[in-house]
This record gives structure tokens, C-alpha cells and sequence, in this order.
């Protein structure tokens, strides 16, 4: 029962982490219909700026609640910078061309980050991965059991980021469908050429929705290596997956798809790994998927775009 | 359905019939009680204001919507539940209303597409008898396209010859070899009827042929829609807003609003319909026929 | 290429100079669209542009409303050079185009569209008022203001494009073939409306296949041939010329 | 006959036929270098192993080279990656073999890898020495493999027997790293030595290698109430795993085996290793001068700590260089034959004899983590 | 679609040959070539290891290219299929390892179990083809791709639990008997067959799909159908290839099937140009010479010092990069849906499209 308990909480924080990388994928798929597969990889590189951030702030400071700001906002920044950067130069010249192409671009700039981070060269990490600094200090809020060997741990961190995931879903659920900019995106994303004829300045748009998605994306990076205390240039890869994987079960596209998808997949897991094989966790997640693509093709809340004849 | 469907000629009844069939979309009823039979040679109309339910019904009776009520019969098959490409192969083609062409492929190969051999034409019908026999016919083909046997390479240049025959009696010779995006509007759109051609069809729904078409061009196209019927001799039916092209060459009218079929007759008991004239025509455009006739 | 002589019908009214397009060559890869488009419109004038399929009447609008970039020639809007200027910079200065196609949104509904169409205005109830007036020009919408645009039927998707490029409130509205697929009732009532419009200062710029219609409406009309402008005169002059009755009316 | 490749159990003489025009191509006598060919991971999860071996053989041949080098010629080597795929292993170690001429191929550390690059070698006639790859089947590719480490089986038994006979417990789960042969061949071994010495096995649950969040395993581990877990796992996942078990309220000491040794652990772990315990090739700590040389040295060259793999790469190294001191000549069989005979070969990594099944005969170290540091135990004979 | 427009023409060419010889005219031409080449570089492993990567590839990419480039469809989940037939394959050889056909010799029984090996594992791929590609009857664009791409993973988990196949450390003992002659062969076969659908109505009909399947339903052509045998042709020749791949390579393990390889699968289609088999062959040649073209570029900056160790580690990151700037400086890929004779123009005889 108590062991019930455990897996919810773990089952919801992994969760947690997938929601938050998949809102920048979906996002991001919104606008431009790009699977961006270089997504978890930006996210890697953003942990890696606040890595360094907090190595250069040191123990004391790095904790502080003016650090962890700081380190937030440099990891936050830099990605957006980098997401304007990629998006200008590897993917706005493609945008008239098959969509396929762009798709190869992104695989292109996924490989050289991941494998540029694993060099030992110049300010590049190296493949090992590094142990990520307690920047928020892990506070049990609840357990269960003898204090001393307790059956059920809550942390606070637990807590904290899926609030933050939640309060960033509805913020970018009202920022899509409330706002005359998440208007502008949407048109955008159906037809950016007719959009323009409505005055909407489309490449501003697409870039600025690429920076929100990228900071995201390192916010999220920095939240799970926190919960996971560790740091490597592989990282991206699986977690990119992953929430990808949570945004399509949600309806890729759909901002509160994109969370509940993710928990969904993260207590899926959990459980596969808690009371079954755990070997068999990635094969789960993936048949859970496609079991809910041959329910509901447009995903949990997508809707196959009505097509009038 | 097994046995390839009986001949047009052969039974007198009607080539495409569609009884009672109505159609909603959410709450909005689309297509109520509509009845419709048109026989080898027909020429009839399908005119209504804008969202009257006209498109919804080529729809319907093509498969693309499933009718909520009613039967939809092509050469005497009861259709209900059938596949577009199925009903296709019972003879009955279709155009769309905003083209719908494969934009990347050349004229040519819009129309070859379509373009089957006479021995190649097999319904697959439903059942799995019929699906079954349906597959190996399929795996046949492929392998005769394999080994590139004689046979596959003559019904090839039969095709090719096919296609390039409507291409010319639609006067698109000259564009052979261009993509079909490339062509302007009217030309796409005289395109998608060789296309629609290309099947073999009994019977030919064309949605709007002559929107985005000159005076001119409109009268062209008026001849021509009656040389199809003749030459292919099929039964046509068209949608259109332009009265002067659908009382010209239409023997039959039939008229809806609001998915409800308001006449039918012939064109000039049509044009003189009071129902007709508020829902659509406008008293205008009495005056303007006055004048013009 | 050079300018094809153009054979001038009759008189043009003066109006005040809006948008000049000035030996403007537009090419699709390797197809050449326009191979040297010269016209004016004035302030307040509407002028109709004719032509056969594949003249170019659509490019011309395109290069107009800044969707593509001319290869040669020169475009300029009250006085401003508006050249290969990006379509989403033409809006503020008046520019609204109700494209070929209709280029409605599908995946949002029909009011969204509307509102897309009075992105750049953020007077609330010069927005609602404005929206009424489209609703009573075209009741369908009214009717079907929740319903996705792509579920429209295809007149109803007209409408919706009419309706949207006013709503931004244009100086000059380009219109292509705006009673495609349009009841004659409808047609009618349309131009009766664009009429008001017009009195109300805005200058038109319209693309119809109903030469008839086009140039009865029109103060000034242009003949287009394979990319080129081979004949120009007021709308009744061009009208009685027989070349025209002979082209485009099919007597 | 020349269309099929020899299979690869094939018998020595057609690997000793092939190996002419490969190697003893008069190749080498052209040059005066003498190439050794190095593959090994240097990206994907493994890549530190990768760097560490490269830097270990570096360090050998630098000394040798130093020394006047082998046969009066210099040694070098070359490094191809294989990115943890076989078909990438096998296809550098080919290159290597017929494009660049390499005498003696050493590698890799994953099994998966070396037993691709085994069969290239052993068909190609040309010798290969292992320095930590401890799947058993890896050598029994035929004549021309050798391993300077001991094998699963025996490091295994090591752990089992130290857990039950000096920590005298009796009840140890296991997480093992599904993705690894080496995690599973430990697994079982451990798995049958410990039941048999009378202990019980609550339960085994797995990872796969890259995950970063065991939280799931560990909550159904201490359900069990383990007096010990036993993780042969890598030291980059170990780490995170030490942590979480921790976090959530599991203290028990933790076990393991050569695959924890790296620097790098306790950077990832923290204090969560203290009181663990893993099996490993050598102690950092052993006093033996020629240990601590190879310290001081490996430090200078490439600073921080080598861990086991760099120790056993040197070691790999040293014997091949050795060998090719001895042989007669340069060709794949007199290579072989020289590396077969080596006996008490004085490694940092312990003596290093091979046997018939040309595996090393070789005593494991126990070490404790202490303070973010490893504390020499014991060592275990086999 | 010029090519199909060119096929459709050139078809009914007149050419010397009779008709009725010309479907399998190219086999009959082909064959003693690849046992030409066999014999010339039977003592170069080096060279045959890396023709048969490439062939691989090259049928892996072409076979990829009738769903991804011709059909529309878009599947991320190649390396799942080559799995399947590497794995099959590999098996079937295994039990079949000891028997062998006494009145040939050895090298020919050799090759005569391996084609069945191929055959059984491609045909366990086609049957995993059937069953992927059934729910693209409901899904589209990115959702069909995901399932595809989950099946991969699938597939992987899969056979990392199944004892058979040697779990975590893979399937080793595979009798090596791919030769150069048989990988040849099926690449020649894939590269055909891809051809003359392309020729045929068939193709036709999966172009139709690529470009609107609403209206190709219209037209009479069973999108569904289509689709479905699109992916099974596909599929089985992926199988095909994994089980090339599984008798050259001596231990094949999960590690060789992931999504990455499949990207990169997916990578070769798109850079030869989105329907253009000669492209997808061109591309997956070039990618697989690369890594090695830069391994021997980087090689002769002297060695020993620290870098020269380390540079092979800098291919994977120079090959990421090269994707971007290929795409951007061709994104309508090499050749874009054309073949290699119509862009690179006249020299080669037109008859060739025939083929
Ligand atoms: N898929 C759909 N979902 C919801 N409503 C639909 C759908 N398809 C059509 N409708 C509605 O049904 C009505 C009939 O549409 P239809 O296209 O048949 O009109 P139409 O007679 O073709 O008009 P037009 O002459 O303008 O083409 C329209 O009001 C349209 O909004
Ligand atoms: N996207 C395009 N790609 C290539 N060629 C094009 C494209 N659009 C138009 N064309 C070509 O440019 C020429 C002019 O086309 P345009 O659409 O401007 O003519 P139009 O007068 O609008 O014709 P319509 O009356 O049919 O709309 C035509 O020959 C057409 O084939
Ligand atoms: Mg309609
Ligand atoms: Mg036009």
C-alpha cells in the first residue's frame, strides 16, 4: 500500500519532467509542424549553462535563492538565444521546402550537439556524465513510516516543479488562446503566407515562439537534473523521446494534452518498472501509445483537423 | 458485391440513385430526404444558394460522407457503407469543388492515374470472398509490373494512350508534361474532368466546372460537357452557380436550401418557380434574363 | 522585354494617385507570369483587371500585395516604394487582399478568422461594430460564426475571405475573383455592398472572370495577355469595344 | 573456397593462411614503426572506458618508446572509435588490420564490441589482447585472443564469497543493468554462488544502462528489506543509483564490481557510497612502487585518477610490447605465440599469467568506499 | 513527376532486346558482373566489409523510399524492420548451420542457405510490415510516424528479454557467409523492383496518395490497399537487408537498431531527394563512405599527438553538421523527386529508364 504511494509520487515527478520538455515540443510543433528533434538536446546544452553557472557561483551562493534565480535565467536565456539561432539559420531558410527537410536539419544539429558535448575539447564537458549541484537543498515534506527508514518520501522538489509545470500549461494555454499573439500562431502554423496578408509578422512569431520553447526547455532540463542529480550530454536524447512521445499521446499540439500525456506516460512507466519488468518499461510506454493513437488517432485531446471535401 | 456490376445499357433502371438520404453534421442537417436518379444520357443540375447541401450531397453519394438515412444505389448496387475508390469502380467519378489535384504530377500522369486498362477494371466489393479474390488479383498485377511481362508493357502504352486522348479532347495537350500546380485555375480545372474521365465512369458529377471561368470560356465549356455526354455516353450531373451555363445545357433541375430540395423540373419551370426565386435566383435576375433573352 | 503597345479606350476620370505598378515582371522558376505590368489606381477609384486564364491577373495581385517578390519593375503605395516589400509591412499602410484560393484558415473558426482579419486595429468597438456590418452583409456567417472555416461550404468560404480582408480596414482591397463560386444573389448583393465601400473612400483592385459584372462596377478597367497589359479604357468604354464582347462576353 | 570467410570458430590453419597477405605482407618491414591498433568506444554511454584505455596504452608506449622503443623501431598506435556498436568495432578493426597494417589489435572494453573485433582478428591471423572485457566467450574466438583481466564468473564468485563469508549477510537484492552482457553474466554468477553458500536473493530487478531515474526499483527493492544490494553495474550509473537509494531512505551498503571503478563515481554518488563494497582489478591504494609510478605518471600526462581501465589498458599494452620483443618476427603467429608464453608478467594491475584458454590467472582486490575515497579490503585468489 | 512521365514513354520503347526477355533482362546482365567483382576483391575484407555496409544502406534506403519518398507516408521505424530480419535470419542460419547441400561446393551451398535465411527473414519482416502498417489506415503524417518509430523501440526491448537472441549481448556465431555477389544481387533487386513500380500504375497510384489521398480514393485507387503493400515491400526488403547485415557483421545486439539508425536511414532518403531512388542510392553511398572519408583525412594529421586521438571522436559531430548544410544548400535533396539521368542530362541512354 505504502509502496502504492511511493510509485504515484515517483510515477508523477518523472512525469512532471516529460510535461515540462514536452510543452516546448509541442509548442514548437504548433507553429511550424517541425518535429524538433533537436529539442532535448537544446535542453541538454541549457542544464550544461546552468552547470556552469553554478560551478562559478560555488557551493554557498549556487543555493542561494538569488543563485538558483540567476542560474535559471542564464540556462533560460542562453537556450532562447539559441533557439532564435537555430531556428534562423537551420530551419527558416527551409520553410517553403518539403517539411521533411527541416526534420533532417533538426537530426543534424541533434548529432552535433549530443556528440559535440562528449568531446573533451576546449570548454566541452566530455562524455562523463557530471553529478549536478544540489541547487535547491532536497527537503523531505512528507513521509510515512519511522522517520529514521520511512516507506513513503515526498520532496519538496516533487512539489515544486509540478507546480511550475502546471502554472507554464495554463500560462501558455492562455498565452495560445487568449492572446492576439497565440491567435497570430496559430494562424502561422496553418498558413504562414495568407497569415502575413493579415499583417502578422510571421517571422517574428515563429522565432519568438522557438525562443519560448527552448527556454522552457532548459528550465525543464534543469529541473530534472536537479531531480536526478546528474548531468550528461546524453541526456536529451531519451527525455527528448520521451516527452515527445508524451505531446503525441496528448495530441501533439495541445498545450494541456501535452501534460496530462506526459503524466499519463510517467506513471505508466512507474509502474511497469514498480510491479512488473522494468526491462519491459520502454515497450510498454510505446504499445500504451499507440494503443491510444488506435483509440483516438488525433491523440487524447487532438482533433484530426476537420477536412471539408 | 461479386459479380462485376451489370451493364448500363443492359438494365434500363437508373446508373445512380439516391433515395431518402439525408446527412447531419452535429446539429446541423446538411441533407434531408434527398431523392435523385439519373439514367444513361441524363444531363441534369444540382443548383441551391451557397451551403444549400449541393457538395454535401456529391459527398454522399460518392462515400465520402456515410448518409445518416437513406440509400445511395450506383448501376442498381446498394452503396451504403461502400469506399470512395469502391464506388469509383461501380462508375460513378467525381470533380471537387476547390481542385483537388495531385499537384506535383504532370497532366499526363493526373489523368493516368485514373486511366484503367478495360481488363484491369475490378471491383473489390465487400466481403472477404470478394476482398480475397480481390488481393490476389492485386499481387498478380504487381508481379506482372515486376517482370515487366508484355502484357503489363502494352496495357502501359494502352493507358498512356488512353490518358493522352482525354487530354486532348479537353483541349490540354499542350500541357502534357507541365505539374498540375502550374497550370492556371480554368486549365486545373478542365484537368480534374479528363481526370475524372480516365476512370471509365457511367456517371459524372461535376462540382462548379465553370467557376473561375470567362464568359467566354464558359460558353466553350458548355460545348464540350455535352460532346462528353455524348461521345462517352454517360449521365452527368452538375453543380453551378451559373444560371446561364445550367439552364442551357440541363434537361433537369433539381434545386436545394438549407439541405431541403425545394424543385425540380425542367429549366424553365425552375426559373419561374417562386420558391426558387426568393430562396436563390433573386428577382434581379429575372429582369437580367429578360433583358439578356 | 519590352512594354507590348497598349491600345488606350476613351477617357480616365482623375483621381488622386494611390498605387502604381510600373513594368512589373514576375516569374515562377523558370515560367515567366508577368513579363512587364504597368497600371495605376486612384484614390477612391476602383479599377478591374481582366484576362484568360493564365494571364497573370493573380501574380499581379500577388506582387501587389508583397506575397511575391518581383524580378523586375517597380510598386509604389501613396508615393512609398513598396517594392518586393514584405506582405506583413503593406497592412498598416492600407493594403488588404482577399487572395485566389480564399486562404482562409480551416483549423480556426469562422470568428477567429474574423478577428485575424482586424489583427492590427485594437479599437474594440470599431472592431465589433465592423463585424456586425460583415455579419449583415453575409448572414450565413452569422449563423456559423462557431463552426471551423474549413467545414464551410465553398461559397461560405468566400464570404468569409470578402468579409476578412475589410475587417482590417483597407485603403486599397484587392479582390481575386471574389464571386467564385458564389449564388448570383450573393454575387449581387456583394457588389452592391463593395459600391458603399468604395463611396466610403476605399480604392478597389479586382480580379473577375464575370468580365461583364467586373467592368459594369469598375471606373477604369485593364486587359491582361500572357503577362502583359494589351488594352486599357473606363469600364463601359472597354465594354463596348468588340474586341472584348468578342473575348471575354463569348458573343 | 576464398568466397566464404572462415567462420568464426575457424580452425588456426585457415587463420593462419589468411593472416599472410594481411599481415606478414611485408608491410611493417617498409615502415620503421610498428603499429598497434586500438578500438574502443570514445562516444556513446561507455565513452569514458574509451578514453581511459586510449590514455593507459598512450602512457605504455610513451615509456617504451622512451626506452628506445621494440626492435629498434618506435611503437604507435592508432585509435578508432566504434561508437558501442559491433559492426562499427568490426568494421575499424578490419581497417586496421588490412588498410593500416596494425600488428596487434587491443580492445575494447563493452564484450559485444571485442567479440566483433575477436572474429576479424582471429580470421585476419592477427593477434588481440583484451584488457577488460570479461564475458568468457570473448577468448574462445580462437588462438589469437587474449585477456589480461580475470572473467565474469570468477569476479562474481569474488563478491558472493566476501558478502557471505567476511560481511557475513544473508539476504542481497540485485539491480542489474539489463542493457549490459557483463551487469547480466555478474548477475548470475553471483546470483548461483550466493545461493549456494547458503544466502537468499529477495529480489532482482534491472535497469537499462542511460537511465537516470531508479527510483521505481529501488522503492520495490526495499520493500525486501535487503541486508546488502548488489549492483554490477557502470560507475556513471551506480552513482545516481547510490543517491536515489539513499533519498529514498535505503541505507544499506551496496556491492559491486570492476564497472564501479572511476574517479567520476564519487563525484555522482556523493557520501551515498559510503560503507559500500566492489570487487576490482587493482587498488589505487596498494602501496607497490611501481603502482604508485604509474599513478604519479598517469596524473602528469592526463591528470585525475586512473581508474581500472586505464591500469588494465597499460597493463594490455606492456604484455603485448613484451611479446613483441620476444617473437621472432613480426607476423600474426609468432606474435601470437609470444603473447601466449607470457608468465608472471609484472602488471599494475596484479601478475598477470595466461592460461590455455589464454586468460589471465589473476587475484581480484576487495576495496571499501570510505569518504568519497576506496580503502584496500583484501584480495581474493581465485 | 517527370520520371513516371519518362517510364511511362520509355517503356514502350523500341529497344533490341524482345519483349519478353526484357523483364528480366537486367538480372541476366547483372549477375555475371557481381561475380566478377566477387572474385576481384575476394582478398580485401577491408573493401568487402565496407561494399557490404554500403549495400545495405543502399537497400535499406531505396526499400525506405517507396513508403517515405513515393507513398507519403512517413516512417521513422526502418531499423525496427532490419532488426527483425537481422534476428530471423541470423536464427535460421544458426539451425541450419551443420547441415549443407553435399553435391555443391561448399562456398555455393554456402550461399544457397543464406538466400534462405534471407528469405525467411525477410519475409518475418513483411509480416511486421503488414502489422505496422495497418494502423497507418487510420493515422497520418507525424502520428503514423511515431507508431512507426514505437515499433522500432518495440522491436529492440523485444529481443533485448528474449533469451534466443543472445539479449544484451547479441547474436554471435552467425556463420559469415555474405559474399559480394549476394549482397550485390539484392541491392540490384530492391533498386529494380523500386524502379518499375515507379514505372508502373502502381506507382502511379502511390504518388497519388503522396499528393492527395482524398482524391485518389476518388479516382478509384484503394488508398489503404496501397499503403499497406507499400509498407510490406518495404519492410521485407529491410528484413532482407538486416539479414545481409547479420551474416557479415559477427555479433549483432540491440545496440545496432535504434532510432538513431533509423534516422539515419531516413536521413539518406530525404538527402537523395524525397521519390528519387538513384538519389536515395547516391546518398546512403556518400553517408557511409563519409565517416571513413574523414576517419583517413583525419588519420594523416600526425599522429601520437593527443588530438590526433581524439579526432576520431569529432566525426559524429562534423557529420551532424555536413546534414545541415547539405539540406540547406540542397533542400530539395540531391536529385529532388528526379532521377539521376534527368538531372544529370544525356549521357546515359534513355532506354535505362526502363528499367
Ligand atoms: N464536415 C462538415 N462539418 C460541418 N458542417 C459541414 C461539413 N461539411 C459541410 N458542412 C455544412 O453543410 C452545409 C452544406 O455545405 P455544402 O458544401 O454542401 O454547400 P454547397 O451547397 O456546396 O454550397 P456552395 O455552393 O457554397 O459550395 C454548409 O452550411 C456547411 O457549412
Ligand atoms: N505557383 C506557380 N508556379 C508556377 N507557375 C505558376 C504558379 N502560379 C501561376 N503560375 C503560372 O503563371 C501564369 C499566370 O498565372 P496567374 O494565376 O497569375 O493567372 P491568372 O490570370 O490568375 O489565371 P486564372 O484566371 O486562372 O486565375 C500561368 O501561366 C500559370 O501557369
Ligand atoms: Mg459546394
Ligand atoms: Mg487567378
Amino acid at each position: 500500500m505504502s509502496q502504492l504511494f511511493q510509485h504515484l509520487i515517483n510515477g508523477i515527478a518523472t512525469g512532471t519532467i516529460y510535461a515540462l520538455v514536452a510543452l516546448g515540443y509541442t509548442m514548437v510543433y504548433g507553429v511550424l509542424k517541425l518535429i524538433n528533434f533537436a529539442h532535448g538536446d537544446v535542453m541538454m546544452v541549457g542544464v550544461y549553462m546552468g552547470y556552469a553557472t553554478a560551478l562559478m557561483l560555488g557551493r554557498q551562493a549556487q543555493s542561494s535563492p538569488w543563485g538558483v534565480l540567476l542560474i535559471f535565467l542564464v540556462a533560460m536565456g542562453g537556450c532562447a538565444l539559441m533557439g532564435f539561432l537555430i531556428e534562423r539559420f537551420a530551419y527558416r531558410p527551409l520553410r517553403e521546402k518539403p517539411r521533411l527537410t527541416a526534420l533532417i536539419t533538426a537530426i543534424g544539429i541533434s548529432f552535433t550537439l549530443s556528440y559535440g558535448f562528449q568531446l573533451d575539447i576546449g570548454f566541452l564537458p566530455g562524455s562523463a556524465p557530471r553529478a549536478f549541484p544540489q541547487i535547491i537543498k532536497p527537503v523531505q515534506w512528507f513521509t510515512l513510516g519511522d522517520p529514521e527508514f520511512p516507506d513513503v518520501v515526498l520532496w519538496n522538489w516533487q512539489v515544486l516543479s509540478l507546480l511550475v509545470a502546471v502554472v507554464l500549461m495554463m500560462g501558455l494555454q492562455y498565452l495560445v488562446y487568449r492572446t492576439r499573439f497565440g491567435r497570430a500562431m496559430r494562424a502561422v502554423s496553418f498558413d504562414h503566407r495568407v497569415a502575413a496578408l493579415m499583417g502578422i509578422p510571421t517571422d517574428r512569431v515563429i522565432s519568438l515562439t522557438f525562443m519560448i520553447g527552448s527556454a522552457l526547455a532548459a528550465g525543464a532540463g534543469l529541473l530534472y537534473a536537479i531531480k536526478d542529480t546528474s548531468v550528461s550530454p546524453l541526456m536529451g536524447l531519451y527525455v527528448g523521446l520521451k516527452a515527445f512521445v508524451a505531446a503525441v499521446i496528448g495530441g501533439i499540439g495541445n498545450v494541456p494534452g501535452a501534460v496530462v500525456g506526459a503524466l499519463l506516460l510517467g506513471l505508466v512507466e512507474e509502474f511497469v518498472v514498480g510491479y512488473a519488468a522494468s526491462t519491459w518499461r520502454d515497450a510498454v510506454a510505446f504499445g500504451f501509445l499507440i494503443l491510444v493513437l488506435l483509440v483516438r488517432p488525433g491523440g487524447l485531446f487532438g482533433r484530426v483537423a476537420a477536412e471539408k471535401v | 458485391m461479386d459479380s462485376s456490376p451489370p451493364e448500363g445499357d443492359v438494365m434500363s433502371g437508373p446508373l445512380l440513385e439516391a433515395v431518402g438520404v439525408s446527412i447531419q453534421f452535429g446539429g446541423l442537417k446538411a441533407l434531408s430526404d434527398f431523392n435523385l436518379s439519373i439514367h444513361k444520357g441524363d444531363l441534369q443540375g444540382l443548383i441551391g444558394p451557397n451551403g444549400a447541401g449541393k457538395t454535401t450531397a456529391f459527398n454522399v453519394l460518392t462515400g465520402v460522407y456515410q448518409p445518416t438515412q437513406g440509400e445511395v444505389r450506383v448501376s442498381g448496387q446498394r452503396v451504403n457503407g461502400w469506399l470512395p475508390h469502391q464506388i469509383n469502380h461501380l462508375g460513378l467519378a467525381r470533380t471537387f469543388q476547390n481542385i483537388r489535384l495531385f499537384r506535383a504530377l504532370t497532366a499526363l500522369d493526373n489523368v493516368k492515374v485514373a486511366c484503367r486498362g478495360q481488363g484491369a477494371l475490378h471491383p473489390e466489393g465487400v466481403g472477404l470472398g470478394a476482398k480475397v479474390r480481390g488481393a490476389v488479383r492485386n499481387y498478380q498485377d504487381w508481379w506482372r509490373a515486376l517482370l515487366l511481362t508484355p502484357g503489363f508493357q502494352a496495357e502501359e502504352r494502352e493507358l498512356t494512350q488512353q490518358a493522352e486522348h482525354l487530354l486532348e479532347v479537353m483541349g490540354l495537350t499542350h500541357r502534357r508534361n507541365e505539374e498540375a500546380r502550374n497550370l492556371p485555375y480554368g486549365e486545373q480545372r478542365r484537368l480534374e474532368i479528363a481526370r475524372a474521365l480516365g476512370t471509365r465512369p457511367k456517371v459524372l458529377l461535376l462540382d462548379e466546372p465553370a467557376a473561375g471561368m470567362n464568359t467566354r470560356e464558359k460558353a466553350d465549356l458548355m460545348v464540350l460537357i455535352r460532346k462528353i455526354r455524348d461521345d462517352f455516353n454517360l449521365g452527368i450531373l452538375v453543380i453551378e452557380h451559373d444560371m446561364k451555363l445550367v439552364m442551357g445545357i440541363c434537361e433537369k433541375i433539381t434545386v436545394l436550401d438549407h439541405g431541403e430540395t425545394i424543385a425540380r423540373g425542367e429549366p424553365a419551370e425552375v426559373r419561374n418557380d417562386r420558391k426558387v426565386i426568393e430562396a436563390y435566383l433573386g428577382d434581379s435576375y429575372l429582369e437580367s434574363q429578360g433583358g439578356a433573352a | 522585354m519590352s512594354e507590348a503597345q497598349v491600345k488606350v479606350l476613351g477617357e480616365r476620370r482623375e483621381f488622386p494617385p494611390l498605387l502604381t505598378v510600373d513594368g512589373v515582371k514576375v516569374s515562377y522558376g523558370a515560367i515567366q507570369a508577368l513579363k512587364g505590368v504597368t497600371l495605376k489606381v486612384g484614390k477612391g477609384e476602383v479599377v478591374a483587371l481582366i484576362g484568360a486564364n493564365g494571364a497573370g491577373k493573380t501574380s499581379t495581385l500577388r506582387a501587389v500585395s508583397g506575397m511575391l517578390k518581383p524580378v523586375g519593375g517597380r510598386i509604389t503605395l501613396s508615393g512609398e516604394d513598396t517594392t518586393g516589400a514584405k506582405a506583413h509591412t503593406l497592412v498598416p499602410r492600407g493594403m488588404a487582399h482577399a487572395p485566389e484560393g480564399r486562404g482562409i484558415f480551416p483549423n480556426l473558426t469562422v470568428l477567429e478568422n474574423l478577428e485575424l482579419g482586424a489583427y492590427l486595429r485594437d479599437d474594440a468597438d470599431g472592431i465589433a461594430a465592423d463585424m456586425e456590418k460583415s455579419y449583415g452583409l453575409f448572414p450565413k456567417l452569422r449563423e456559423r460564426r462557431k463552426q471551423l472555416a474549413g467545414t464551410l461550404s465553398g461559397g461560405e468560404q468566400q464570404m468569409l475571405a470578402i468579409a476578412r480582408a475589410l475587417l482590417s480596414r483597407p485603403k486599397l482591397l484587392l479582390l481575386d475573383e471574389p464571386s467564385l463560386g458564389l449564388a448570383p444573389q450573393v454575387t449581387e448583393t456583394i457588389f452592391r455592398n463593395l459600391r458603399d465601400v468604395n463611396a466610403a473612400g476605399v480604392s478597389i483592385l479586382l480580379v473577375e472572370q464575370n468580365a461583364h459584372l467586373a467592368l459594369n462596377f469598375a471606373h477604369y478597367g485593364y486587359v491582361l495577355e500572357t503577362g502583359e497589359v494589351v488594352m486599357a479604357g473606363p469600364g463601359k468604354a472597354l465594354l463596348e469595344s468588340p474586341e472584348i464582347r468578342k473575348a471575354y462576353l463569348g458573343e | 573456397e576464398k568466397k566464404s570467410q572462415p567462420a568464426p570458430s575457424g580452425d588456426k590453419a585457415q587463420g593462419g593462411q589468411a593472416a599472410q597477405p594481411a599481415t606478414a605482407g611485408g608491410a611493417p618491414a617498409e615502415t620503421n614503426t610498428l603499429l598497434l591498433g586500438v578500438v574502443t568506444s570514445l562516444s556513446g554511454t561507455q565513452a569514458t572506458f574509451g578514453s581511459s584505455t586510449r590514455n593507459g596504452i598512450d602512457l605504455a608506449l610513451k615509456e617504451a618508446n622512451a626506452a628506445g622503443g621494440v626492435k629498434g623501431k618506435k611503437l604507435e598506435m592508432r585509435v578508432y572509435d566504434n561508437q558501442g556498436k559491433p559492426e562499427e568495432a568490426a568494421q575499424a578493426t578490419t581497417r586496421l588490420i588490412t588498410q593500416d597494417k596494425a600488428l596487434l589489435i587491443l580492445g575494447d572494453v563493452a564484450s559485444s564490441n571485442s567479440l566483433a573485433m575477436a572474429d576479424k582478428a582471429q580470421a585476419a591471423g592477427v593477434p588481440m589482447i583484451t584488457h577488460s572485457s570479461t564475458n568468457p566467450s570473448v577468448t574462445e574466438k580462437g588462438d589469437y585472443i587474449f585477456r589480461v583481466c580475470f572473467i565474469d564468473p570468477f569476479q562474481g564468485f569474488v563478491m558472493a564469497k566476501f558478502a557471505r563469508e567476511n560481511l557475513k549477510i544473508g539476504q542481497v537484492a540485485i539491480l542489474q543493468d539489463n542493457k549490459s552482457a557483463y551487469s547480466i553474466g555478474l548477475t548470475e554468477v553471483f546470483t548461483r554462488a550466493f545461493t549456494e553458500m547458503g544466502g537468499k536473493i529477495p529480489a532482482t530487478e534491472s535497469y537499462s544502462q542511460g537511465d537516470t531515474d531508479f527510483r521505481a526499483q529501488l522503492t520495490t527493492i526495499k520493500k525486501t528489506k535487503p541486508q546488502a544490494i548488489y549492483v554490477p553495474g557502470y560507475y556513471n550509473d551506480v552513482g545516481l543509483i547510490a543517491r536515489q537509494a539513499r533519498e529514498l531512505g535505503l541505507t544499506t551498503p551496496m556491492l559491486g564490481g570492476d564497472g564501479w571503478d572511476s574517479e567520476k563515481l564519487f563525484e555522482l554518488a556523493g557520501d551515498a557510497l559510503d560503507g559500500s563494497y566492489f570487487s576490482n582489478h587493482y587498488s589505487p591504494g596498494n602501496s607497490d612502487p611501481k603502482v604508485q609510478k604509474f599513478i604519479a605518471d598517469y596524473k602528469a600526462a592526463y591528470g585525475g585518477e586512473p581508474d581500472a581501465f586505464a591500469a588494465l589498458s597499460y597493463d594490455a599494452a606492456k604484455v603485448a610490447i613484451a611479446a613483441l620483443e620476444k617473437a621472432k618476427d613480426v607476423s600474426g603467429p609468432s606474435i601470437r605465440d609470444a603473447i601466449a608464453q607470457t608468465k608472471d608478467f609484472p602488471g599494475v594491475a596484479g601478475t598477470i599469467t595466461l592460461d590455455e584458454k589464454r586468460n589471465a590467472v589473476k587475484s581480484a582486490a576487495i576495496l571499501k568506499v570510505a569518504k568519497g575515497k576506496t580503502e584496500f579490503v583484501t584480495t581474493v585468489n581465485p | 513527376m517527370q520520371t513516371v512521365a519518362a517510364v511511362s514513354s520509355g517503356s514502350g520503347s523500341s529497344s533490341g532486346v524482345p519483349a519478353p526477355l526484357r523483364g528480366i533482362l537486367p538480372v541476366l546482365v547483372a549477375l555475371p558482373v557481381l561475380l566478377a567483382l566477387e572474385w576481384l576483391l575476394s582478398d580485401s575484407p577491408f573493401a568487402i566489409y565496407l561494399l557490404s555496409i554500403m549495400g545495405v544502406n543502399v537497400i535499406l534506403a531505396v526499400s525506405l523510399n517507396i513508403v517515405n519518398g513515393m507513398t507519403g507516408q512517413f516512417s521513422i521505424g526502418h531499423a525496427g524492420f532490419m532488426a527483425v530480419g537481422a534476428y530471423i535470419a541470423g536464427v535460421t542460419s544458426l539451425a541450419l548451420k551443420d547441415v549443407a547441400l553435399s553435391f555443391l561446393p561448399v562456398g555455393v551451398s554456402d550461399q544457397v542457405f543464406l538466400f534462405v535465411a534471407l528469405l525467411v527473414g525477410g519475409s518475418a519482416s513483411a509480416l511486421a510490415g503488414f502489422l505496422v502498417g495497418l494502423p497507418s489506415l487510420r493515422l497520418r503524417g507525424d502520428y503514423l510516424a511515431i507508431v512507426t518509430l514505437g515499433f522500432g523501440e518495440i522491436i529492440r526491448v523485444v529481443v533485448t528479454n528474449t533469451e534466443a537472441f543472445g539479449r544484451a549481448l547479441g547474436l554471435s556465431g552467425i556463420p559469415q557467409t555474405s559474399s559480394m555477389a549476394m549482397v550485390g544481387f539484392w541491392v540490384f533487386l530492391v533498386v529494380l523492383t523500386a524502379r518499375r513500380i515507379a514505372g508502373s500504375s502502381h506507382g502511379r497510384s502511390l504518388w497519388a496518395i503522396r499528393e492527395d489521398e482524398v482524391a485518389a480514393e476518388a479516382m478509384g485507387v484503394n488508398t489503404t490497399g496501397y499503403k499497406v503493400r507499400a509498407f510490406v515491400i518495404s519492410s521485407f526488403f529491410a528484413g532482407v537487408a538486416g539479414g545481409l547485415f547479420a551474416h557479415f557483421v559477427p555479433i549483432i545486439n540491440p545496440g545496432s537498431f535504434t532510432f538513431v539508425k533509423s534516422m539515419e536511414i531516413v536521413v539518406m532518403v530525404v538527402l537523395g531527394g524525397l521519390g528519387s531512388t538513384t538519389g536515395a542510392i547516391v546518398a546512403a553511398v556518400f553517408l557511409t563512405l563519409l565517416p571513413e572519408g574523414l576517419r583517413s583525412a583525419f588519420t594523416t594529421f600526425g599522429s601520437g599527438s593527443n588530438l590526433a586521438q581524439q579526432v576520431d571522436q569529432i566525426r559524429m559531430p562534423v557529420y551532424g553538421m555536413l546534414l545541415v548544410v547539405l539540406m540547406l544548400a540542397r533542400p530539395q535533396g540531391l536529385f529532388g523527386t528526379k532521377e539521376f539521368w534527368e538531372v544529370v542530362p544525356r549521357w546515359i541512354p534513355r532506354r535505362r529508364k526502363g528499367m
